[in-house]
Formats: structure tokens, C-alpha cells, sequence
């Protein structure tokens, strides 16, 4: 099988390659990651899968499923955020229309969206502020998750917003 | 006996706890959000008092009262936060005829003004920060101000009485600024609280934050324990604790637990309290104010002395007398440290991420104390401070129990949420925090110079071994679609799950 | 540095627990049934090793060292049980350049022999159970037996040298019976092992089982520490430990410290070991048999002494010197209890229960260490003991420890295998148990008595409850069928279980 | 709905009605109990369900579901087996044939079969012992769950069982 991944604005493309038996309980696999190999034993757990590679190395992979074709990964040394088939899910998705590269700004959580920082056509720079939520008492300022320039605005000043929703479309 | 504890998360459960273990029924009360929290399902009974807002269950006396009464439970705990220091509550559970674990109402009031606590101290004999005897308003002279600013000394800092949060607050370090500085912080503390009253006190120069932990007892004992120092501080908020502190001699913490001792006899404090003290750079300590609760940060004081304070809570409640070894309290066995992991974004400002635990994995064995208030399941409200756990770790001197800090932090996986593990994993890095170099103004001063660099940076190792993982998950959800194997219409709840699909071969 | 852990289970993840604190890699090695365990999880680098039975994987000397060289390991930890007392595989170790985290493989040969060790107990001078000298064998005469229990003194017991489990050992309570039970454990042990060889023993009455725990660096120090007290047992297998032992004077300790010293001394000991001892009715304590690797119950004295034993293991090791302080190895800070938790079924006479666990929760707060090498997920193989965890708690008082300890068994859930908490839940209301009155037969004695009656009785509230739930689970099930919500195709694997849905509003 | 409840050799007769607004997580319900009623507050959670009763009192509850419609339920005082609606998993089920109030011996694990201490038609006393299963190197006797005469016995001295096989029937 093949997937597209895309983490840290990057793009992955791998290929998945079962080796031997290998049920949904896990097995060994042959991956191919932007043409470079890897042979790797994979387990599901109770938080993720458990990888060990050719070389013994053994990593404890958590994985969250969320919307959008998002995965929270969380290793032992870091959490990063991955989308599987990006394209797919944004073709599919209202409101986008995001090319892959788009970078989307989404409330972490419910709250209220009290300052838009921004408007339709402006350049930002790299985490520079967009929109402001409050939540939990706390104003959270949103940044730019890469340099661009704002495609879209989707929601308004002083509108109660649920956790995930779609705030701010950047190209 | 049963005993209500009007509270919620990790220090519901841990009360609840230490009630176990001395034999005592537990009555739990809950909010809306926190039906299936652990300190409802590990509690005896357990009672609704309302919508999830704090305002409208867990602040609410009567509400509170009224599980007392239906369960018949004759004390309260208020843990901490909450109504822990409001007399109100106290006073109308001694109304009711139940035993407040905590001070007297008459105590709580007095300690909790600081002006008032601070009279106290001086009356005790007990050292203060220099400042002026009382708050003063619109009518103090210009000329009575800028004189008594000469006696304090600068640098010093013009404070709101009632002021919080940094508002109403100045700093002022040459007497040119003294009377501007004190105009706006009177009227930002006049429209922001309604009281316009200030003091100056002197500015202490690179201030760690130590307090004295002590018990009283109705029998007039009190018993001050080895310090905790609490420096390592966001925004005003303490992120980490330990004890001993680096920066005392034992002659200092002798004249700082006496000290802390004498403030509260001369106000005939009983159950368990806190002191805070400011240690200057030459060792001198200021008494700061007096926590009339148990702290967040008790597990510390537990670990290095091996005495359960909240055991001690309600047995002088119910009216024992104290029989711990003041020796004992004094004298560190071992090292502990406190890290409080919140469900917040380091990343991102330290920014709450609430939501729901998929899974979660925590470490054990030697030398580690898990105080958790979540399961796998729950759902971290917004409604509340999103405190995950307090992880405490020892060791048998500092750098064995940073050293588990870390294998402990490691450990630790809160699948689903952002933590500040990570935060934590790169401050037990920091050549500062290793040495005991730091002051309260430490991490707020280092986090400004990151400019909101990410903590634990994803590597290319950590990037390719996160695309492999979700290839590999994407893989198995495939596959599990084509072959059919998920949700067999006739089996169980569990067995419906990935998981159990997952591990049955 | 990389250390090897040839081990499985809760020992390898506290020895890995133990080599992340010293700042070293580890490597794991596992069975086909093992892949997913916390072993291989928490490891750095994992290696299988072949199938599931020991005598394939575990065992396998000649895959170890393969992985050891493959990893670039240059410690091995042998964890207990498995390889841990081999002396061919110490040597296997030291051949092959690597070094082994524990005595030299003379000293586990010599020691790994009860005569031997007797012998070597005997020339330091340490007491001993009176018996023959050396074993006997067919040449022996009538007479000369005879003279010799007369001399040991009735009752005795004949055992076989190489007996165990029981087999070849007989109790003489009388002159008449010494000469038929002789020959009847001769032939037994013959036919058993090939070895008729046995030897006379005084049998001490009411005896319990004390252990003293030391350490040996490569300079010649012995640190002995405060003892373990494992009368506990169920057919001679430890259940309970705890330390210190309520039945020891401070001066017996200290002299029972003092010999097991003097034996690990005159063999010239390295590393963790411990010295069993029989404790009469009298206080007299005999010399029974060394071990001579970590013990099962090592938390108990890491959490009196606050000295961390693995840590030790692995520094001395590397050639370092103790620099244990002896009166703290020696004294004991509070009172740490350790229950052995099994995936057994202890209303069937402790039949073994492995199988998957669903889910499980773990007790913690204050006084808490759970050294588990078990996840929810994970199937507890068939394949080797089948221990979940040992739970060891700890108060200032054995009082305290004990209702510590009801508290920690009620919160641990393991959820859909049968354990040994409700057995445990049922000793620890005991009189026996709570005064300390017991030996090394009480357990044994009591279940007798019990006759099989179930620990933990469903009374009529709890088969009400569970009614209750099983009729409410049925109803979500089927609700959640006809409703449709489960299984949305587009979600996760996580969403995909009742869990998930069942905990979104 | 109604389920019939087998527990410790008793059926209970159980109806279940929500009460206002309860979803896949939980809720509010009223539940009769061999006719008595009970309010009970329940919720879904890791273990299983989190009970809150009318008068306070709460109980969390593990369970695990185990073929035949079986239910291993773990109380916090307690562990007990509960079938539900027994007769309809017991017609389907095959080589049994047993009626309600038959008691089946099972293999509590995978392992062999040493010995049969009993033939069909054979009167066995409560606990007395029926079937010998060695496994991880020890020999279980497994007991009659009560007294009654053998029906079937469906496997043979030497054969390996799974976990879960039916080995005996008792009527």
C-alpha cells in the first residue's frame, strides 16, 4: 500500500509491504520511505504500536486519530502532528478548498474567538499572530504555522467555537 | 465516619485516599463534566451538585451542605483551591455542626489578608520584607510617601492591597519614579478592584521562594517542617517543588521553621498550613504570607520525612494530639522532587489542551508518587485548572532524583493530549536547574529568551519514526477493512476495539 | 555503555528502570509471546530471541551472547530466576568479554551447592541447623546413623542432596522411624535424581524465614542491611514480604547481619546477594542457603533503607566502591510490605488464570510502588510464572503499611484475568497476619482449614450490582446496535471502539 | 428491555428503562431487579461501567465479555461469572445441548488434559473433583460447580485444550 505523509510541512510518500504472517495483531513489514528502506516488526498496544527495527532500535509509538485525516504522534522524544493522504481529506473537506501546502488554523478547543489579527490577503510571517481564543479564562493567541499569506477567514470576532473547527486557511 | 470532601481531581483522590487508610467512609461530590472522573468512581458515594462551571457546583456552600446532610458525613475536607480558604465555608460547616478539616474561620480570615497576616508576623517577631506599617490611601502626603520609600530602600515595589496577578503593582528602582509609579498603580488597583490602597515594600533582589509546611494541633502544639523550595515558577505559577532546598544552611532552616512556628501559635493555628518565605541572595528570609490549607505541593514534605500530612489533617480534626517527632519533620531523609504535568501546549505559551485521555501509560517502580485525578477515558474538562498529575520522584540526594525525574518523564504517556512533559524533559537539561542556580524569576526570564522555540524538537530520526508508525496504522486500518475482521456484530464492547482485535492472534 | 537484560517480565523493566537512571542504553531480549511486552517497549533496542518456552529463548545462552555482541552490550544483567544463578552462563559472559552484573561464577557454583554453602556457613563460624556433617550414602551404617540423630536430637528431618520440592525429604519424630524414613528418602531421591546421597537435619519448630540482603564490592566491603521477613509462604513458595520482621531484637539483627557478612566475606562475595535464615521459637537463627543473585523482594529493603540495590548492582559491577552508609543499610526508616500479585485464580486452589488484560488500573498517591511488568493489552503467556506485579506499600508503622496495603489491593483492577489480591485482601484481615504472629507453615496451615472456601464471597449487594451492570452493558450493546453508532467507517481505531463512543457526548 | 441473568446459580429477571436523555456514554436509569426497583446513574468508562445509586452509593464495575454470553464481572469486593439470557446462548451452542440449570466445566486455559475422574452418568458432589488439566506445569483439578449427575464429557484423557473448550456438562 501506499499513503502520502505529510509532517512538518513535509511530504512522505511510503509504501507498506507486509512480510511473512502478519495479522491485524502486527507482523513484520517492508517500508519504503521516500525510496529509502526500512524492515520493521510492528505491534499494536494499548497506546499505539510498538516498532522494533532491523537493528534492535525499539520505539513506543502513541497514536491519536482526529479529523481531517490528522494523526497526533507521540513519541518517546516528541509529539508531532501527521496527515495521511492530505489531499483526499481536503478535496473532501467544506469550506477548504486548501491545496496541499495550505497550512489550516483550527481552535485547539472550545471557546470563544475574541480578536482576529488578521484579514483576507495579508502576508504573515512564521508564527506571527492570527487569531486570539479564549478559553479556560486564558487568551490564547493562534500563530501562523508556516509563513503565507491568509486565504480565508471562517469565523468572526466574539463567536463561541467548538474544539477542531476550522478558523483560518493559510496559502 | 464518613468524610465529604468537597473537592475534585487529583486532591479529591488523594484525600480520599489517606480516608481509606484510616477507615473513614468517603462522599464525593461532582459536577456535570466530572461524572466518570476517578475521585467519583473511587469515592463510597457520590453526590451531583450541578453544572459543570465551578460557580455553580463546587463553589457552592449549600449545595455542599446539603450532600453532608443526605449522607450523613461529619467532616469536611475542602482540599485545596475552591472554598478551601473561605471562612464562609468553614464557618457554615461549623454551623452545621461538622468538623472542618482546616483552621478556625476567625484564622482563615485573619491569615488570608495580607496586610493582616503580616501584622501578625511582625507581632510574632518574625522578619518581613521592609515596607510601610500600613496601607496607605489618597490622603497619604506626597512628603510622608517619598520619605518613608527612603527609609525601605530602593529598589521597591508599590503594591495594591488587593491587588493579584500583577495588577496594581509597580516596580519602582529610583525615587524619581516613586510618586508617578504609585499614582497609576492606585488607579489601576482602583478600577480594577474597587480599593485603591497601596503599600511599598522593598524589592528583594533575586528571591527564591521557600516555605515551612507545619501542623497545629487543639492541643497548642505546632510542628514545623524541613522547607520546601518553589522557585521554578511560570508566571507567577509554581511548576516545580522540592525539598530540601539547595540554597539553606540547616541553620537557616532551623531560624525559618522557628520562625514559621512562632507566626502560627501567636495566631493559634491548628490543621495543616503553609508559610512562604523570600530568601534573599545573602540568605536572609522575609516572610511572604501563610496558606491556610494543605498545598499542592505536600508530597514533597511526605516523601523526604516519610509523615503523611493529610492522615495528620484529620486526626487533629477529630481532636488527637500531634506525636510526631519534631526531629523527624526537620530532618530530610532523602531528596524529592515535584513536577506538576498539566494538560497544556508547551509550544504553544503554555496553552491548555483539554480533551480526552485515549490511553494513558504512567511510570512506576522505585522512587516515583503518582497523584492523578485522570484516567483513561475521561475527558479533561475546560472548566477547571487542567492539572493531569503531580509526578513526585526521590532519590537519595538531588542528582539521583533528577536523574528518575527523567527515566520517570519518559515514562509518561498521556496518549491524546499535549502535557508539559516535554517542558519538563528539556528544563531537567538546563545547567541552571541542575546546579540550583535559580531564582522565582528564573524560568520566566529563560522562557523569554527561547522566544517560543519548541521544547522537544521532532529530529529527522523522530520524524521518520512518526511516518513509518502512521503508515503502519494507516496499513492496519486498511487491511482490517478488507478482511472484515473488526466488529463482529455478536461480540463484546472491548472486543469491538482495534485493540482487542489488535492483540488476539 | 549498553547493558543486556536477560530477563522478561517486571525484573527486566526495573533493572532497565535502574540502567536509564545511570545514564545507560539497554537491550532487551524476547520470546515469540513476549514481542509486545513493557520489557521489550521501555527498551532502547529489542532482539528476539525464538520461541516461547524458556528452555528456547530465555535459556538459550549461546542467543544471548549472539545479541550481546550484535548490540554492542558490554553489561549483561540476568535479572532472577532464568540464567540469573547459572554459573555457565557467568562464565559464558566472561568469556566472551562481556561483564556480568553479579558474583563470579566460582562463587555461584560454590554457593549454588547446599552442602557447600553449609560448609562454607560453618567454617565462618556462622550457626548452621545442626546435622551431619557431610551427606551420607549407602555405605553408612545402621549404628552410625543412629549415634548421629541422636546426637542432632529429634525431631529430624532426612533430606536428599539433591532433592527439592519435597521429594526425598522425610520428618522423623522418633528413634523407631529414623532408619525405614532413611532408606524410603534414599530410594526416593535414587530414583528422582540419580543421587541417593542425603543427610540429617534437626527440624526447627515453628520456624520463620529470615533473610538479610548484602552487597559486595570488588575492594573487599560487605554491606549487610536490615532484614526481610518472608514467613509467608504458600508450599514453600514467598507471597508476602516485608521488612523490617516483627520477631527480630534489634541485637539479633544486628548479629544476624554480622554472619551473613562473615559467610559472603569468607567466599569472597561481589555484587547483590542474600543470606536465608531459619529463626526458632527462641529467637536462635540458623543458617539456611545463600542466593546468589537480586531477590524477588528486593523493594522491600530499598524502600526502608532508601539505598537503591540495582543501582548498586550495576556500579559495583564497574568496579566502584561502596559507599553505603552501614547504619543506614542497617536501619530501618519505616515499615514496607511487598505482595506478590499472580494471574492465578486463588478459589481454585491458586490455579494458574493467564490470558488478556482488557484493562487495568494501578493504585497510587502516597506510599505506593508498583513494579509490574504487565500492560493492558498484553496476554499473559502460559509459558513462565505468571506474575502481574509486586505491590510493595510502606508507612511509618507495620499498622500503617497494613491498612496502606487494603487500600492499594482495593484500587488495583486487573481487568478480565482472575488474581491473588482477593486472597490477599482476605490475609490482610487476619488476626494472625496483623499481630505478626506466623511461621513458615501458617499459610499453608490455614488454607487447610479453609477447605477451598472462596476468599472474596459475592454477597447479596454485590450480586446485585453485578446484575445491575451486566444488565446495563447488555442494553448499551444494544442500543448502540440499533442506533447505529458504533463503527463510523471513516474513524479511527480508537473512535472504532465502544470506548471512544462511548465516552463522547 | 428485559434480560434474564444467571448469577451463582440464580436467574434474575431484569428490566432496564432509561430515564431522560441517555446516550452511548451513559446515563440515568430505572432498572427492576426480580421486581425491585433501583435508580441508578451509570456510566461507560475504561474499566467498564462507573454505577451511582439513587441513595449515593458508588461502584465501579469491570467487565469482560467471554464467549457463550458470559460475563466476568469484577466488583471492588468481589469477582462473579454472570450469563445473560442463558437459554438463547445455550440453544445455539454446539455439543452442548444443556438446559437451564446444566453447569458446563470449561478449560480455564490452554494446556492437556491428564486425567477424567468421572464417566457420563456419574452423581458428583458440590467441588468434588471432575477433570485434571495440567498446564504451565501443574496439574488443576477442576471441580464440580455443583452437585448433579455427568451428562457428556467431551474430550479424552491426553487431548489439548484451548482456553474456554468445553469439557464436561453436569445436569
Amino acid at each position: 500500500m501506499h499513503f502520502e505523509i505529510d509532517i512538518n510541512e513535509r511530504t512522505h510518500k511510503v509504501s507498506v509491504e507486509k512480510v511473512g504472517a502478519t495479522g491485524p495483531a502486527g507482523g513484520a513489514f517492508r517500508v519504503l520511505i521516500d525510496g529509502v528502506p526500512a524492515a520493521v516488526d510492528a505491534r499494536r498496544t494499548d497506546l499505539g504500536l510498538s516498532l522494533v527495527f532491523a537493528d534492535g532500535r525499539s520505539v513506543d509509538v502513541a497514536l491519536t486519530d482526529r479529523p481531517g485525516g490528522e494523526w497526533f504522534v507521540q513519541l518517546p522524544t516528541a509529539d508531532v502532528s501527521a496527515w495521511v493522504d492530505a489531499r483526499r481529506y481536503q478535496r473532501g473537506e467544506s469550506g477548504g478548498g486548501a491545496k496541499t501546502g495550505a497550512q489550516r488554523i483550527t481552535a485547539p478547543m472550545p471557546g470563544r474567538v475574541v480578536r482576529i489579527l488578521v484579514k483576507p490577503g495579508d502576508e504573515v510571517a512564521h508564527r506571527q499572530g492570527v487569531v486570539v481564543v479564549e478559553a479556560m479564562k486564558m487568551e490564547n493567541e493562534l500563530g501562523a504555522p508556516k509563513a503565507g499569506r491568509i486565504k480565508e477567514i471562517l469565523v468572526a470576532e466574539g463567536q463561541s467555537v467548538e474544539a477542531g473547527r476550522l478558523l483560518v486557511v493559510i496559502e | 465516619m464518613k468524610v465529604l470532601i468537597a473537592n475534585r481531581g487529583e486532591i479529591a483522590v488523594r484525600v480520599m485516599r489517606a480516608c481509606k487508610e484510616l477507615g473513614f467512609g468517603t462522599v464525593a461530590v461532582y459536577s456535570d463534566c466530572d461524572r466518570n472522573a476517578l475521585h467519583v468512581r473511587l469515592a463510597d458515594e457520590a453526590f451531583h451538585i450541578g453544572p459543570s462551571p465551578a460557580s455553580e457546583s463546587y463553589l457552592r456552600i449549600d449545595k455542599i451542605l446539603d450532600v453532608a446532610k443526605r449522607s450523613g458525613a461529619t467532616l469536611v475536607h475542602p482540599g485545596y483551591g475552591f472554598l478551601a480558604e473561605n471562612e464562609e465555608f468553614g464557618q457554615a460547616c461549623v454551623d452545621a455542626g461538622l468538623t472542618f478539616v482546616g483552621p478556625t474561620p476567625h484564622v482563615i480570615a485573619l491569615m488570608g489578608s495580607k496586610t493582616a497576616a503580616r501584622q501578625a508576623a511582625i507581632a510574632a517577631g518574625v522578619p518581613v520584607v521592609p515596607g510601610t506599617a500600613d496601607p496607605f490611601g489618597d490622603d497619604a502626603t506626597d512628603a510622608w510617601i517619598t520619605s518613608e520609600a527612603a527609609r525601605i530602600g530602593y529598589p521597591l515595589v508599590v503594591k495594591a492591597v488587593s491587588g493579584g496577578g500583577g495588577k496594581g503593582m509597580r516596580t519602582v528602582a529610583t525615587p524619581e519614579e516613586l510618586l508617578p509609579s504609585v499614582r497609576t498603580a492606585r488607579s489601576e488597583a482602583g478600577s480594577a478592584f474597587g480599593d485603591s490602597a497601596v503599600y511599598l515594600e522593598r524589592r528583594i533582589i533575586k528571591p527564591r521562594h521557600i516555605e515551612i509546611q507545619l501542623l497545629g494541633d487543639h492541643h497548642g502544639t505546632v510542628i514545623p517542617f524541613v522547607e520546601r523550595e518553589c522557585s521554578i515558577q511560570r508566571r507567577h505559577q509554581k511548576v516545580v517543588e522540592e525539598s530540601p532546598s539547595l540554597a539553606l544552611s540547616v541553620e537557616t532552616r532551623t531560624a525559618m521553621a522557628e520562625c514559621a512556628a512562632m507566626v502560627a501559635r501567636s495566631v493559634g493555628y491548628t490543621n495543616a498550613g503553609t508559610i512562604e518565605f523570600l530568601l534573599d541572595e545573602h540568605e536572609q528570609f522575609y516572610f511572604l504570607e501563610m496558606n491556610t490549607r494543605l498545598q499542592v505541593e505536600h508530597p514533597v514534605t511526605e516523601q523526604v520525612t516519610g509523615i503523611d500530612l493529610v492522615h495528620w489533617q484529620l486526626r487533629i480534626a477529630l481532636g488527637e494530639k500531634l506525636t510526631i517527632d519534631p526531629v523527624q519533620a526537620l530532618t530530610p531523609r532523602m531528596h524529592a522532587i515535584e513536577c506538576r504535568i498539566y494538560a497544556e501546549d508547551p509550544d504553544k505559551g503554555f496553552m491548555p489542551s483539554p480533551g480526552l485521555v485515549r490511553a494513558l501509560s504512567t511510570p512506576s517502580g522505585p522512587g516515583i508518587r503518582d497523584d492523578r485525578g485522570v484516567t483513561a477515558g475521561f475527558e479533561i474538562p475546560i472548566f477547571y485548572d487542567s492539572m493531569i498529575a503531580k509526578l513526585v520522584v526521590w532519590g537519595d540526594t538531588r542528582t539521583d532524583a533528577v536523574a528518575r525525574l527523567r527515566r520517570a518523564l519518559d515514562e509518561y504517556r498521556v496518549v491524546g493530549v499535549k502535557t508539559t512533559t516535554p517542558f519538563f524533559q528539556w528544563l531537567t537539561e538546563q545547567p541552571e536547574f541542575l546546579e540550583g542556580r535559580f531564582d522565582t524569576t528564573y524560568l520566566d526570564n529563560l522562557l523569554k529568551t527561547r522566544q517560543g522555540q519548541v521544547f522537544a524538537v521532532a529530529d529527522a530520526a523522530a520524524e521518520r519514526d512518526a511516518t513509518v508508525a502512521v503508515a503502519l496504522m494507516s496499513w492496519f486500518r486498511a487491511h482490517r477493512a478488507v478482511t472484515g475482521t473488526a466488529a463482529p456484530t455478536t461480540s463484546g464492547v472491548w472486543r469491538q476495539s482495534g485493540l482487542r482485535e489488535g492483540l488476539r492472534n
